[in-house]
């Protein structure tokens, strides 16, 4: 099922927490709301699962207008951040719950009810789990038995509120895997809200970047990722080295160094700032004649593929992160305290802030 | 010097032996130069009593019933033979029992008859807690004996009769006055006289009046001195004083205006207006003594708990 | 009291740990809390059971068990049981709105629950007892429907209600504040109804609580004295409460028959205090396992 | 009275409205009105009536009478009689409560669970035996009666005897409150107070203590409330001597009993308004930790 | 200083928390002690710290034992997970604490006082914050004012317990860079407790390995994460993929395929477990001649320097994950759904989990 939001607007007192948010999620895919903390992304999914009341705007769950509908009518199901496993209730009967409280004359047998229980059960994988109560199970455990909960009552979307982020980092990893797995499995249109962009970018098919009650970016992975919209975008969605100067004509000129710009022919004297990300950054052994910025490495660290240096601009003392692959840093042969040579593979630059829009 | 005395006393006798305290402190003091401070306790005679037995102090006990004295007695606090070491059993001032109504007295009560009539509420504390209450009940009892054909069977059902009326049954006769007075409760309080006289005077003189039975009991309050008290604090003389002090005319004439019945017959001429004329018989004659009523009647298992069980049906 | 809802169990609580005798002072105040514990309660309290020893078995029987004392424990455990099922309903309610709803007053409203803490019973007990008597602010209404309630078992039931009222509110109160909204919003969104919301989530996450409410409520009732007395009317096999029976039994000297009571009376207050201690237990196991 | 203790573990909590009140989770507004008119009815029969009613009685005859009551000599010795009994009675479960909870809330030990349920037995024992039990060891026919008597030592029927019954009775507040709060602050900061070298007894006056002083001054203001507001169990104890062993409580019965109404009252009031300053005082406890313990945890 | 510990016991009731352990905390090092939950890195940490007593063994510091010593006057600074911030002080008043509490012969001056915390909020940049409360301070903010806190006293080492544990992903990394060059300023002995093991290995110089309470191997990020000395260890400290087989006279059979294992010439038909990590994978194009594993590239995502694969082997249906530079992803051209050849560029046999410790 497709959802479409159209010119949400949410105050809370004089806060406003969503400021016109239009947005398709499309049908089948899982779309992820990326932003950071107090954004908004909670009460846009709230919003769209009907637990919160838009001010105004409308949510359109398969075209058709659900703002009214209470949120038992919406059939959405949802995953809450700390699983909201009801406590008394086994394994079993938390899944079952959805069943059992339907109207008399919908509610599928005892017989029909336990059959769907278990094969929900298999599909997370804890079969063997059916009798133990919430407080018996580990975190990940927890998070898929609510998200089989979710999935019992056969849920038009289904909407995830950080579903990962009470977990620890390796179980994190784990299941967001997983969790993509058994979409593609299952093919539910899915929102899952996160303010891990790592995990956005592993997991999602479609990437919405917020920030301060807007939309700041909607697009792939590699989309949001390789062609930020914007400068907010470019720094929220992975590590970035900044550098500040004033553009002129199509050049910045930060430091005494001139980096292309070419998205700014036209800018006249602006102050402006080139975003690299450290695997943007070309590292080699200062030689004399050698064009770039001459840094000073104070830190490496090659552990797995990538080494991660840490460098001090000659000029202006400022710090530098690079990554180079562990094949080269080894090639190199660098040493802490040595001089090297930097240089910008790809750079991105974005005239003002308040410009960076129009970018 | 100053000096003072614990007098343990019941609860109608407040306002007595506010007045007693005043002027035997002024009397005292002329004689001997000390101030002396009488100190008052006062509440159900047989709690009274019991504090007594565990350890209060107290100088002088004056209260509502020789039994309650007999038992602070019995554990050997003053002399068996207390009840004859004062004139007239150590009763320096009498009482009985007379019916508090409310006004114009709606039920027509006029004798113990009047109370054991269906439909007439009455109020009396618990015999069980409260000397006055003992009165009562024996007064009512007494009265349903000297009945022609009167007889322990009829006196029993008689007062059984009357507690059936019963709706409340206070620990103690302040609750119950109260009871009566305060919350509306009930068509006539059995009550000392010195109480209902009171009551009318302090509450309300245009809501009540006093309604005397012909024939009623003697109550003979009695006071007492405790000898291991007064021998330890060294105050047996004050003490001794103290009671002594109430047999006078002056002491008689403060009982009098507190409504207690004087036994000087010259102040009780003086206030006999004050008193309605009531046939009284006493406990002695009635039921032999305190000791034997006791027993009889408010001991577990007495008559009082027979024919008192609401509970039961 | 807190202990229903504050897990004496130090591991399910603390962020940190609790063996480390690393901290100064744990046999002093061990020592101090032993001392004193023994010198207020534990052996004042054995005079208690002590006195009975002194009785046989017959004569301890007959006085605590005799027709009026039983008649005395129907009422007091019956109006003290009463009374709490009345402030389980009432006081579940008064939580409720107080952690629910928005209404004017309520902060006073929030204040003024703790009120029968701090009233001095005496003074509870008057004040009833002029409010509910028939010519009373409230019982002259009651009065034409020919309810009477003060001087009557009733009254008991009203002052040993007051008495309670805090009992459940303040440890419902606390659980309710704690409950997560969000258990309702999962109940909601898998299409349950409101009603399906309370009986299958809410009520379930309360009962601990409102349990051990009653159990407090019932068992301060059924020690309370000073506000019945006033009230109760205080008529054999009727309206006499077992403490006042106590009372009544230490003023006619009957010391041994006092403490016989006395000692039924302890030993249920025991068995309640297990039980709200077993209560907080199991509460408290739900609440440790949570941490796994 | 065991659910002191529960409310006063709450106390010091965050009281906060929800964040807020989404539309899921929220009642009809027919289903609002009933429960919030429910349980206004319930209060205001059992709660407002007979406060109001107290303070009406005290002053039917005006303020001056009123004031006469309470200046009168025997009303000024009950209220230091009472002031003198919690003063000796609320410090000491004070510093048994501190004791108690410090070693109950910071340290394991075997048996610990028994001995939170015999702090907690004073509140379901009825106040009645409460005075019993030391009528049977002091009184002249008690267990030390005789001796006391011999060495002339008064304990029961004068300040001693009241002064335990209140201790008795207001045994566990201090120790009930403290005790799940310093629970639920675990060991951390002592820790690190220790390991930056400060001793035992500066850990506990700088740390431990400004940590917990709101619940205990909460635990303070209540055990204070029902010390001066006991009436059963002194009133087995006190021998009811007029002007020297009458407590606040026990002066409002006598009044009463003296027909007084009005100065029985006007006692009675000077006590609810000591609960209801206990209440205020409470509520700016609340308030205070709110203010000062629970603002934003994590940013 | 140095720290030493030996043979150290711990056991609470039954359960045996450390056993045995002896270790050696070089002067001026920044230690990991890395582990999963529940290994004993916590208890080992506080017995070193005093906070706890051992049951056997001893604790030099500086080579003397401290065994004895209370906690107080063993000099360690120590920095709690959740911070352990006295609420109702000033961030000055909490790192003046430690000062404030010296008895007097040796307390300074509060001038002296004064100028020590300025300088120590200065070091951790946040001199701002001085007369705020902790509740008003951010996670990392507090963090970082109980690191200074320690150091107020100048310990003679620093213990930090899962310091960065209760902060949010991004402030984590953020924090622990910032460790690190703290670290190298002052040179202080530090040990340091998490369970992640990315922390560890980017932070410390030197990683102490635990599980169940014993030490499973002690080393430089580099030892420990390229020449793991257990099965446990490789697993722990990165993504890996195992190839299950037997193993006969330096080979390892794993479904038909054939993997060199000179360490265990001598075996004989034992069972044995073939680690890779992700990044030990090459992948190529399938071509019927090559050699290697067959599988199907179920799903791929290149976002940054590296693309992870997730590979499905044709024979067993086993996942493989491999991790390939996005160079070399772009070059190969792959798309998902089609077959690959892979092959382990570096493996390690161990025979028999028992055997583990011997490989
Ligand atoms: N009921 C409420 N009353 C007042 N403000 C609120 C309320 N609910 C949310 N807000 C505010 O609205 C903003 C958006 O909140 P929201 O929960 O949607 O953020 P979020 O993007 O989910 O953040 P996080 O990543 O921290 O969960 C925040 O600033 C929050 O403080
Ligand atoms: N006071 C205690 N009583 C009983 N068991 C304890 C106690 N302290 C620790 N343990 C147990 O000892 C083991 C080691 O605990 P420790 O806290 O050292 O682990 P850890 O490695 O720090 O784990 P984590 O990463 O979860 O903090 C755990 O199983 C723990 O449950
Ligand atoms: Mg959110
Ligand atoms: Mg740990
Ligand atoms: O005070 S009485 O004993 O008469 O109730």
């Amino acid at each position: 099922m497709s959802i479409e939001v159209k010119n949400i607007h949410k105050r809370f007192g004089n806060f406003i927490a969503l400021d016109n948010v239009s947005l398709n999620f499309p049908q089948g895919e899982l779309t992820a709301l990326l932003g950071p903390s107090g954004c908004g992304k909670t009460t846009l999914l709230r919003i769209i699962a009907g637990l919160e009341q838009a001010d105004s705007g409308h949510v359109f769950l398969d075209g058709e207008d659900a703002s009214g509908q209470h949120v038992r009518e919406r059939q959405v199901g949802f995953v809450f951040q700390h699983y909201a496993l009801f406590k008394h209730m086994s394994v079993f009967e938390n899944i079952a719950f959805g069943l059992r409280v339907k109207r008399r004359d919908v509610r599928p047998s005892e017989s029909e009810i336990k059959k769907k229980v278990m094969s929900l059960l298999e599909l997370v994988q804890l079969d063997w789990l059916a009798d133990r109560y919430p407080p018996q199970l580990s975190g990940g455990q927890r998070q898929r038995i609510a998200l089989a909960r979710a999935l019992a009552v056969e849920p038009r979307v289904l909407l995830l509120d950080e579903p990962f982020g009470a977990l620890d980092a390796k179980v994190r990893k784990e299941l967001r895997r997983w969790l993509r797995r058994l979409h593609d499995e299952l093919h539910v249109t899915s929102i899952f809200v996160t303010h891990d962009q790592e995990e956005a970018l592993e997991v999602a098919d479609q990437i919405v970047v917020m920030n301060k009650g807007r939309v700041e970016q909607i697009g792939s992975p590699d989309e949001v990722y390789n062609h930020p919209a914007s400068s907010f975008v470019y720094g929220f969605l992975g590590n970035v080295n900044l550098f500040h100067g004033r553009v002129h004509e199509g050049v910045l000129d930060s430091g005494g160094i001139a980096f292309d710009a070419p998205d700014h022919a036209q800018a006249q004297d602006a102050n402006g700032i080139g975003f690299v990300r450290p695997h943007d950054i070309e590292v080699e052994r200062y030689t004399a004649d050698a064009e770039g910025i001459v840094a000073r490495l104070r830190r490496s660290h090659a552990i797995g593929p990538l080494a991660q240096l840490e460098l001090v601009r000659a000029d202006n003392a400022q710090l530098i992160e690079a990554v180079i692959s562990t094949e080269r840093y080894q090639h190199l042969g660098l040493t802490e305290g040595e001089t090297l040579i930097v240089r910008p593979k790809r750079l991105r630059v974005f005239v003002n802030e308040s410009a960076s829009q129009s970018a | 010097a100053d000096v003072s005395l614990l007098n343990v006393s019941y609860d109608p006798t407040r306002e007595l032996y506010q007045d007693v305290n005043k002027e035997f402190a002024k009397q005292w003091k002329a004689k001997t130069g000390d101030n002396l401070s009488v100190k008052q306790s006062h509440g159900g005679s047989g709690k009274q009593a019991r504090s007594v037995i565990d350890g209060l102090s107290a100088d002088v006990v004056t209260l509502a019933l020789a039994y309650d004295i007999d038992e602070i007695a019995e554990r050997g606090l003053l002399a068996k033979d207390w009840q004859k070491r004062l004139p007239h059993n150590s009763s320096p001032y009498t009482s009985t029992i007379v019916f508090l109504v409310r006004k114009g007295n709606p039920k027509g009560i006029k004798d113990w008859n009047d109370l054991a009539k269906p439909g007439v509420s009455v109020i009396t504390p618990n015999p069980k807690t409260s000397g006055g209450a003992r009165w009562n009940y024996l007064a009512a009892w007494g009265f349903a004996l000297k009945q022609p054909g009167g007889s322990e069977a009829a006196a029993k059902d008689f007062v059984t009769k009357i507690f059936k009326n019963v709706p409340v049954l206070d620990s103690g006769a302040r609750g119950s006055t109260t009871t009566f007075v305060e919350r509306g409760i009930g068509d006539v309080l059995i009550a000392w006289e010195n109480e209902a006289i009171l009551a009318i005077k302090e509450l309300g003189p245009d809501k009540f009046e006093v309604v005397a039975p012909p024939v009623s009991i003697l109550a003979e309050p009695p006071v007492a001195v405790v000898d291991k008290v007064v021998d330890k604090k060294g105050t047996r003389k004050l003490a001794e004083a103290y009671l002594q002090y109430l047999y006078t005319d002056e002491g008689q004439e403060i009982a009098a205006q507190n409504y207690y019945r004087p036994i000087s017959d010259k102040v009780a001429k003086k206030y006999a207006a004050q008193f309605p004329k009531v046939k009284l018989f006493t406990i002695d004659e009635a039921f032999g003594g305190w000791s034997q009523a006791q027993k009889a009647h408010f001991a577990d298992g007495g008559s009082f708990d027979q024919i008192y069980q609401p509970g039961k049906k | 009291m807190a202990s229903a809802i504050t897990p004496s169990d130090i591991k399910s609580a603390s962020p940190g740990r609790t063996s480390s005798r690393v901290l100064p002072g744990f046999n002093l105040s061990l020592g101090f809390t032993l001392l004193y514990l023994a010198l207020i309660v534990l052996i004042p309290l054995s005079a208690v059971f002590l006195k009975t020893f002194t009785m046989t078995w017959d004569a301890f029987w007959t006085a605590a068990t005799s027709d009026r004392v039983l008649a005395s424990y129907r009422l007091t455990f019956g109006a003290s049981l009463i009374a709490a099922a009345l402030n389980v309903v009432f006081g579940g309610i008064v939580a409720w709105v107080l952690v629910r709803y928005r209404f004017p007053g309520k902060k006073v409203i929030d204040a003024l629950v703790d009120l029968p803490f701090a009233l001095p019973t005496a003074v509870a007990g008057i004040a009833l007892t002029s409010l509910y008597s028939a010519n009373g602010w409230i019982g002259r209404y009651l009065e034409p429907f020919g309810i009477k309630v003060a001087f009557t078992p009733l009254g008991v039931l009203v002052a040993l209600t007051f008495i309670g009222l805090p009992f459940v509110v303040r440890t419902v109160q606390p659980v309710l504040e704690e409950a997560e909204r969000e258990l309702e919003e999962a109940a909601a969104s898998l299409g349950a109804n409101r009603l399906q919301v309370f009986a299958h989530v809410i009520f379930p996450t309360i009962l601990p609580a409102l349990m051990t409410g009653f159990a407090l409520a019932f068992a301060r009732a059924t020690g309370e004295y000073g506000s019945v007395i006033f009230i109760a009317g205080n008529m054999p096999m009727v309206s006499e409460i077992t403490p006042l029976f106590i009372i009544t039994k230490l003023e006619q000297y009957d010391y041994t028959g006092a403490t016989a009571i006395a000692v039924v009376m302890l030993i249920v207050s025991f068995i309640l205090l297990l039980t709200i201690n077993l209560l907080q237990a199991w509460a408290r196991t739900r609440g440790r396992a949570e941490k796994v | 009275m065991a659910g002191a203790a529960a409310s006063l573990s709450i106390g010091v909590q965050a009281r906060g409205e929800p964040a807020y009140t989404p539309a899921a989770t929220v009642e009809p507004f027919w289903v609002r009105a009933l429960l919030i008119g429910a349980a206004l009815a319930f209060l205001t029969l059992f709660l407002f009536i007979p406060l109001i009613a107290v303070f009406a009685e005290a002053l039917k005859k005006g303020w001056d009478t009123y004031l006469l009551a309470l200046v009168e000599p025997d009303a000024i010795a009950a209220i230091k009689l009472t002031l003198l009994t919690a003063a000796i009675a609320v410090p000491m479960n004070l510093v048994f409560g501190v004791a108690a909870a410090w070693c109950i809330a910071k340290f394991e030990f075997r048996g610990k669970n028994i001995l939170l349920t015999l702090i907690d037995l004073p509140f379901s024992v009825s106040p009645v035996i409460a005075g019993l039990i030391y009528v049977l060891i002091f009184g002249a026919q008690g267990w030390l009666g005789p001796w006391l008597a011999e060495h002339d030592i008064k304990i029961l029927f004068a300040v001693p005897g009241i002064v335990l019954a209140t201790m008795f009775v207001t045994f566990p507040f201090v120790a009930r409150e403290l005790i799940p709060l310093m629970q639920s602050q675990g060991t951390e900061e002592e820790e690190a107070a220790l390991v930056l070298g400060a001793s035992g007894w500066r850990t506990f006056w700088h740390v431990t203590l400004p940590n917990i002083k709101w619940g205990l001054l909460y635990g303070v203001v209540l055990c204070n409330a029902r010390a001066m507001g006991e009436f059963g169990a002194v009133s087995v104890v006190s021998g009811h001597i007029r002007g020297e062993t009458n407590t606040m409580p026990l002066h409002v019965e006598i009044l009463y009993n003296e027909y007084n109404f009005v100065a029985a009252f006007a006692i009675a009031s000077l006590l609810a308004l000591l609960a209801l300053v206990t209440l205020a005082i409470k509520s700016f406890i609340e308030w205070r930790a709110n203010e000062v313990n629970l603002q934003p945890d994590q940013e």
